[in-house]
């Protein structure tokens, strides 16, 4: 038992670990951290394989991108530009290797607006800009239109990570790079910038290290903890089923209000399946209906019980039992009278010497001045509040009989 | 409109309005209509959650990078293969489910514990980011300071006869027999290179590199190593980029100081012109250089009067001996004017590195070397009016030279400078302002008191303020209603607003014909 | 702010250091006091009045999941209240408008009624999913204090705008009322239809002045120290602005928080 | 009497209820109209929002969804009413919102265009969603064009024959206002729009999140709000002030829905001083009676 405890602890203490450890690490790991001067470097370059079998040698400079195709949030295949850093043998890659204005053909070339032969090698396609999937035919390519040259779905045969040289204490220091090294550029105020080795210039203050990792599995971190919630789902739905089967089981009202109960589920999966389904079907019509027609009034409605909620639960507390209790009355009143026409009514005869005094504008300086001073009051003790029981919970020093603390 | 035409349209009127009336009634009383549509809408929404949930959180966050994986070790597709991880997620998730069992009832403690521990973890980041700034923002004035705000010095630079060059990240002066680049952050050199005579003007920036003037000669400095090579003055073309950063302005015929030429000026069109300003016995005149006939830029000269022109990015800056203005380049229009003690060295408008804070202010230096910094136009967060003088301080050493970025101001002589970092701008502060001011501060403490629970014996003033505190709680919960209520209510007026027009009044007109 | 800077590092040290520090000392022995927060003695009351009536209790424990304190300091509250019913032997009810919280406050209820020594009250008590719509289960919530005709109710936890409709739905349906929250918006509210309302950080303290377990206690403890340092803090920082006015480099506290 | 006014003591909660529900559900019927206190956040906004000189536009950030369709429609709608009155162009984007808002905003620009004969794409123009604040924020207020390449119909921004609205709109320079409308709009607008601070912002938000925004106006980094239902029919009643007969306030919401809110905010005001009465009476019954 006492192992069982320890084991869910030590979980426990490293799960919050994480989240403690990105806030309060830089992202480098300090010690193994150079800092200087920027003067010089020497490009990374990935050594590509295409689908032909062809190599190609892109090295990473302004207008260079390298990306992989990703999920995104909505399960559809993305690119996601990749920093060098993260780059490693073995992925699949699209690499953009540079852009360029397109200037014509000239014996059989692709030249640039200047002149410039901009040859293609093996492996390499042009595409117009903005255009996404075919590439671009030559002969029926604008003269002046902006074009990129890609490598797609190439294989990373080989990385060359270069070096960057820094003027440290007056000396000269070469700094090699590598897979997970970051490169940071100071700034007077606030966190440094992660920049790639080209966009520095001679006299910004870098710090090139290795990196914590931490920052880099933010988005892993936060989609594990919806997931990992998510995936209780169930459980909510266990106590729904055995709440409503039990009544099913019952006779009179009870079982016909289970009976709609299950049936609405029904319907209500149906809402929600379609809601997929393209604009203009039947099925997406009649997810839209239940949506907008039934399930967003409903939430409007049940919002304006709150007003009549407002009127009782104000004609019954606000007395004058004590002085705290007429205080808040008092100025819940100013407050909402300086909100209506009414507020003018009782006080504009004073004129605009006493403007001041006007209800409007005493309800606005109650909710710039004290009120404000109020709610910082109450931010700060919750704050501490907050940092003391999150303490207890992460270190388990929480003697109490739930989470693990008792069995 | 016949009735089978209005129920065609108006049915899901019906629908919503049945809905809502049945809701209403639980105000009345409970009763069975109420519950049976509240489970339909219970159940409908839970239906419809666990779909969307799939949907949208669960197969594109965990399926399908777990599918993509599986693939990807298998060999297949082209996902990450430590995607295939996801399945221990899954595992994981599961043993929620073993809450069911009493047997194996610490599993799920497991998965409950990994929650636990994310959300306190999680507490750290989300407190402190929220709540520093709040604890800034509480150190309010009572009263007016009897110290004035000063800029506060960073480093020293070192010394430049003639007005050096500004190009982020470097500064690069000039002085005896070598320029000098130090970098911007903290100071220290980057390159030094020889010159063959003294410097004799402004050091200006070229698409090739830095070119420093030495008498007749004039040296080309590569920007990035620092190499320099001599060549043969050449004369300066009027398009002539002075400076990066935020000065454009350029004097052409270097020493004069009473014209300016100016890049990127708005022009009255909309376009961005190359302009160049003279100070004339008449007055300011500004013409387009650009345009072939070189027209007159501003509708009719600013009455400013003085000898000196700078520039100061939108604005443009004529100093006399005891008066500067500050005119606004694109429009000619004076934008403030401030009283002198001397004719200035150099002038420019620094801009602060705050974004909020980032008011534009107008400095002088002065051969004594002191610099004022003034209000260059009326300031709306610190409620400055133009032209107010909002610090003074001095190097005790001559500036030739002023420039400015990110909130810090570069002054530079030839004995040296110094790098200084300027104060945001002062507030002007009213009688009502340190009024509110108390009263704040007094709330805040009051409120903070409230909530001490351990201090077993407390003086009777601590008590006072304690109870002083509660008061001051009851005040802020009462004003929290009364600005709620307005908001609460304007949902009922939303639902009625649906009644009436979409519901009621359609089908009286219907009735009614 | 992405990463801590060394002032935001030393006030998490200082104020972290308070707290573990006053844990230390109290679980060495030390005798700590807190004062009587006027809401909860009114548990055991409440308790009470609904083994009277014959009744369950009802506990809601907030809209947020664990990533809220409040939800964290409301766990503490529920074993409290376990505990007092396990003396009287009601049954409790829960419920939440979030899944990942079902077997969370299972758990809770297993375990406290375990240690209380009345685990049979754990069968027959149960934790309810009502909708993912917090609207929706804030009017599911108050139909079940008239279906079960639950007699006490206890709202604990972080709360938005249904905050009313659960206090206002319990004082229609006859049940005592005890709240506590932290966000403060939501105050008002429950002071104007519950019988006790534990206010803001009062909150956090609950558990401490229920149990008067030593860990607890020395929590408060150090939050208070720490409220302490901070109150100084501010006045320091009060002052400064005062003499050197606000914006002058020379006013440190200000300069050195600023980032 | 103490004794009949005692009774005040225990309104039953339904008679509370049904006067709430005719008060606000009547003046609907009629048509009132209340004379109203401007507050000077409202007016500094209308007036920098009325000052719009024709090379410039109004952009308005509309996040709104039937969610806060109580507070946020009728603003929207007045500003909207306003500019199309006035013949001010503006266009109206959404940032991070519901993939919903555009179609809010779109049903009200057309009602409002058909009413004072405005054009889409010389007029106004939509440009629909985009994610991704704060950063894209700051990238409206570089290059709007560059952020939404189409619009919302899905013209080209670059297509001046279609959209000549955009022709020399560029960045923060050609925005006179930021209008943020949404249950509680984002500060970041404050920092990221224009750093360089010249393009005014101004919110309209619900009438509870307005208590936060007093400490931002107070600093200057926002010119000014609509405050909830109040702010729009405050704003209504700016423009009727300047324009006259000429604004055409059929169908807008702010001004008639505050005879409504006042009355609702009556009968809640009525009610706490009734109870406080009927405890008092209570009190001197309940001596009377002991006596």
């Amino acid at each position: 038992m006492a192992a069982r405890r320890r084991f869910i602890a030590i979980l426990t203490f490293l799960a919050g670990l994480y989240f403690l450890l990105e806030f309060v690490l830089p992202p480098t790991v300090p010690g193994r951290t150079s800092r200087g001067i920027y003067l010089s470097h020497d490009p990374t370059v990935v050594r590509l394989r295409t689908g032909a079998g062809d190599f190609v040698d892109v090295a990473v400079r302004p207008g260079v991108e390298l990306s992989m195709m990703v999920r995104d949030p909505t399960g559809k295949l993305q690119a996601k530009v990749q920093r060098t850093r993260e780059v490693s043998v073995g992925e699949t890659l699209t690499a953009r290797t540079r852009t360029f204005v397109f200037g014509g053909l000239r014996n059989g070339l692709v030249v640039d607006a200047e002149g410039a032969v901009a040859a293609l090698r093996p492996g390499e396609q042009l595409y117009l800009d903005g255009s996404e999937e075919t590439p671009a035919d030559l002969a029926a390519l604008p003269i002046g239109s902006k074009v990129r040259v890609e490598v797609r779905s190439a294989r990373v045969a080989e990385v060359q990570w270069g070096s960057v040289t820094l003027l440290q204490n007056r000396e000269r220091a070469t700094i090699q790079l590598g897979p997970h090294v970051a490169v940071l550029r100071e700034k007077r105020k606030g966190t440094p910038d992660e920049i790639e080795p080209y966009e520095a210039r001679v006299g910004d203050t870098l710090a090139i290290g290795h990196t914590t990792f931490l920052r880099d599995q933010r988005d892993t971190a936060a989609q594990f903890n919806t997931v990992l919630g998510t995936l209780a789902l169930g459980m909510g739905l266990l106590s729904l089923a055995m709440v409503n089967g039990r009544k099913l089981k019952r006779s009179g009202e009870d079982r016909w209000v289970a009976l709609a109960f299950f049936a609405a589920v029904a319907v209500g999966v149906c809402a929600g399946v379609y809601k997929y389904y393209d604009p203009n079907t039947t099925e997406r019509a009649f997810s839209d209906t239940i949506v907008f027609r039934l399930l967003g009034p409903v939430g409007s409605t049940i919002f304006s019980l709150l007003a009549f909620y407002l009127a009782s639960a104000a004609y019954r507390a606000f007395r004058i039992r004590s002085a705290e209790a007429a205080l808040m009355m008092a100025t819940a009143l100013i407050v909402m009278l300086g909100q209506t026409p009414f507020g003018m009514y009782l006080t504009g005869w004073l004129g605009e010497q006493l403007k001041a005094l006007w209800l409007p504008n005493v309800a606005g300086w109650i909710l710039r001045v004290p009120n404000s001073a109020v709610v910082r009051g109450l931010i700060f003790g919750t704050m501490l509040g907050g940092i003391g029981t999150a303490l207890r919970y992460w270190l388990n020093l929480e003697k109490g009989s739930a989470m693990g603390g008792g069995d | 409109m016949s009735w089978t035409e209005y129920w065609s349209t108006s049915w899901a009127v019906w629908l919503g309005a049945f809905c809502v009336l049945a809701i209403y009634s639980y105000l009345f009383r409970d009763n069975p209509l109420y519950r049976l549509m509240m489970q339909i809408f219970i159940g409908i929404n839970v239906g419809y959650a666990v779909v969307v949930q799939w949907k949208d959180i669960l197969y594109p966050l965990w399926w399908l990078p777990m599918t993509d994986g599986i693939e990807a070790l298998l060999g297949r597709g082209q996902g990450s293969p430590y995607g295939a991880l996801w399945v221990l997620v899954g595992c994981l998730g599961l043993l929620w489910y073993f809450q069911l069992s009493r047997r194996y009832l610490w599993l799920s403690r497991i998965v409950i514990g990994i929650t636990v521990g994310i959300g306190a973890g999680f507490t750290f980041k989300s407190l402190f980011g929220q709540n520093i700034p709040q604890v800034v923002d509480s150190f309010r004035p009572l009263g007016p300071s009897a110290i004035a705000v000063q800029p506060r010095p960073l480093f020293p630079l070192p010394a430049s006869s003639v007005p050096p060059l500004l190009d982020e990240p470097l500064l690069v002066l000039a002085a005896g027999r070598q320029a000098l680049a130090v970098e911007t952050l903290e100071g220290r050199e980057v390159w030094r290179c020889p010159l063959p005579a003294e410097p004799s003007a402004r050091l200006r920036s070229t698409p090739e590199g830095i070119v420093v003037p030495c008498g007749d000669k004039e040296v080309l400095i590569n920007r990035d190593t620092g190499r320099g090579t001599v060549r043969a003055r050449r004369p300066v073309p009027p398009t002539l980029r002075g400076q990066t950063g935020l000065e454009s302005g350029w004097q052409p015929d270097g020493g004069r100081q009473d014209v300016l030429v100016k890049q990127g000026v708005v022009s009255p069109d909309g376009r961005e012109i190359l302009a160049s300003y003279r100070m004339e016995p008449s007055g300011l005149a500004a013409m387009s250089v650009s345009d072939v006939d070189g027209r007159t830029l501003w509708p009719q000269a600013p009455p400013v009067a003085g000898s000196k022109l700078f520039d100061g990015s939108r604005y443009l800056l004529v100093a006399g001996d005891r008066e500067a203005f500050c005119v606004d380049a694109s429009l000619g229009t004076v934008v403030s004017r401030v009283p002198l003690p001397a004719s200035p060295n150099w002038m420019a408008v620094a801009r602060m590195a705050d974004p909020v804070h980032d008011q534009a202010t107008l400095l002088a230096a002065f051969p004594s070397g002191e610099i004022l910094g003034f209000a260059a136009a009326e300031h709306r967060v610190s409620r400055q009016t133009a032209g107010a003088l909002l610090w003074r301080t001095s190097l005790r050493k001559p500036v030739v030279w002023l420039g400015s970025s990110g909130g810090v101001l570069f002054a530079v002589g030839p004995e040296g400078g110094s790098a200084l970092e300027l104060p945001n701008v002062p507030k002007a502060l009213g009688a009502s302002d340190y009024w509110d001011n108390w009263v704040f501060v007094v709330t805040l403490v009051c409120v903070m008191s409230y909530f001490f629970f351990s201090f077993r014996s407390e003086p009777r003033a601590v008590t006072g303020v304690r109870r002083m505190g509660r008061w001051l709680l009851m005040l802020g919960f009462g004003a929290f209603f009364g600005n709620t209520v307005m908001s609460r209510m304007s949902f009922l007026l939303d639902r009625l607003m649906f009644l009436v027009d979409e519901w009621i009044k359609p089908f009286f007109q219907q009735l009614l014909g | 702010m992405d990463n801590a800077n060394w002032q935001v590092l030393l006030l998490m040290v200082v104020f972290a250091g308070l707290v573990l520090w006053k844990i230390g000392s109290a679980r060495k022995g030390r005798q700590l006091y807190i004062r009587p927060i006027p809401g909860l003695n009114a548990i055991e009351e409440a308790v009470g009045r609904s083994a009277e009536l014959g009744g369950p209790l009802l506990f809601h424990g907030g809209i947020a999941d664990f990533t809220n304190v409040q939800t964290l300091a409301a766990v503490g509250i529920l074993e409290h209240i376990c505990k007092t019913a396990a003396k009287y032997g009601n049954r409790i009810l829960v419920t939440t408008a979030m899944p990942v919280m079902v077997p969370i406050w299972e758990d809770v209820i297993k375990a406290s009624f375990a240690a209380a020594g009345r685990p049979e009250l754990a069968n027959w008590s149960e934790v309810r999913f009502i909708s993912p719509a917090g609207d929706l289960t804030a009017l599911g919530t108050t139909q079940l204090l008239v279906d079960e005709k639950v007699s006490s109710c206890f709202l604990f936890g972080a709360y938005d705008y249904t905050s009313l409709l659960y206090s206002e739905g319990g004082q229609i349906a006859g049940c005592m009322q005890i709240a506590g929250t932290s966000d403060y918006y939501q105050i008002p509210f429950f002071v104007a239809s519950c019988d006790y309302v534990v206010m803001v950080e009062e909150l956090f303290a609950c558990s401490a002045y229920l149990t008067r377990e030593p860990t607890m206690l020395g929590s408060v403890v150090g939050q208070d120290l720490g409220k302490l340092f901070l109150l100084l803090l501010i006045l320091a920082g009060v002052i400064g602005a005062t003499l050197f006015g606000s914006g002058n480099p020379l006013n440190v506290y200000e300069s050195l928080l600023r980032f | 009497m103490w004794g009949w006014l005692a009774r005040l003591d225990r309104v039953p909660r339904q008679t509370i209820y049904l006067l709430m529900f005719v008060a606000c559900g009547l003046p609907f019927f009629l048509d009132v109209r209340l004379p109203l206190y401007v507050w000077p956040e409202t007016r500094a906004v209308f007036e920098v929002t009325d000052s719009t000189p024709p090379n410039k536009v109004v952009l308005i950030c509309s996040n709104w969804v039937q969610g806060s369709q109580g507070e946020n429609w009728p603003q929207y709608e007045a500003l909207v009413s306003h500019l199309m009155l006035r013949g001010i162009k503006f266009v109206v984007i959404a940032v991070d919102s519901d993939p919903l808002a555009p179609q809010f905003s779109e049903r009200i620009n057309e009602r409002q265009a058909a009413k004072y004969g405005r054009e889409y794409g010389k007029d106004w123009v939509n440009l629909g969603m985009v994610r991704g604040a704060p950063l894209i924020m700051a990238s409206i207020g570089r290059n709007i064009k560059s952020v939404f390449p189409r619009d919302y119909r899905g013209n080209s921004t670059n297509d001046a024959s279609k959209l000549p609205i955009l022709q020399g709109v560029t960045g923060a320079a050609d925005f006179q206002i930021l209008w943020a409308i949404e249950y509680q709009p984002s500060l970041d607008w404050m920092v990221w729009l224009d750093p360089a601070g010249r393009v005014p912002v101004a919110f309209g938000s619900a009438g509870i999140v307005t208590t936060s925004w007093y400490p931002y106006i107070s600093s200057g980094q926002m010119k000014g709000m609509m405050a909830g239902i109040r702010g729009a029919a405050e704003y209504e009643s700016l423009v009727r002030e300047k324009y006259g007969s000429r604004y055409d306030q059929e169908g807008l919401r702010g001004g008639r829905l505050l005879v409504p809110l006042a009355f609702g905010h009556l009968v809640i005001i009525a009610f706490i001083l009734l109870g406080n009465l009927g405890m008092v009476a209570k009190r001197r019954a309940g001596k009377g009676g002991s006596r």
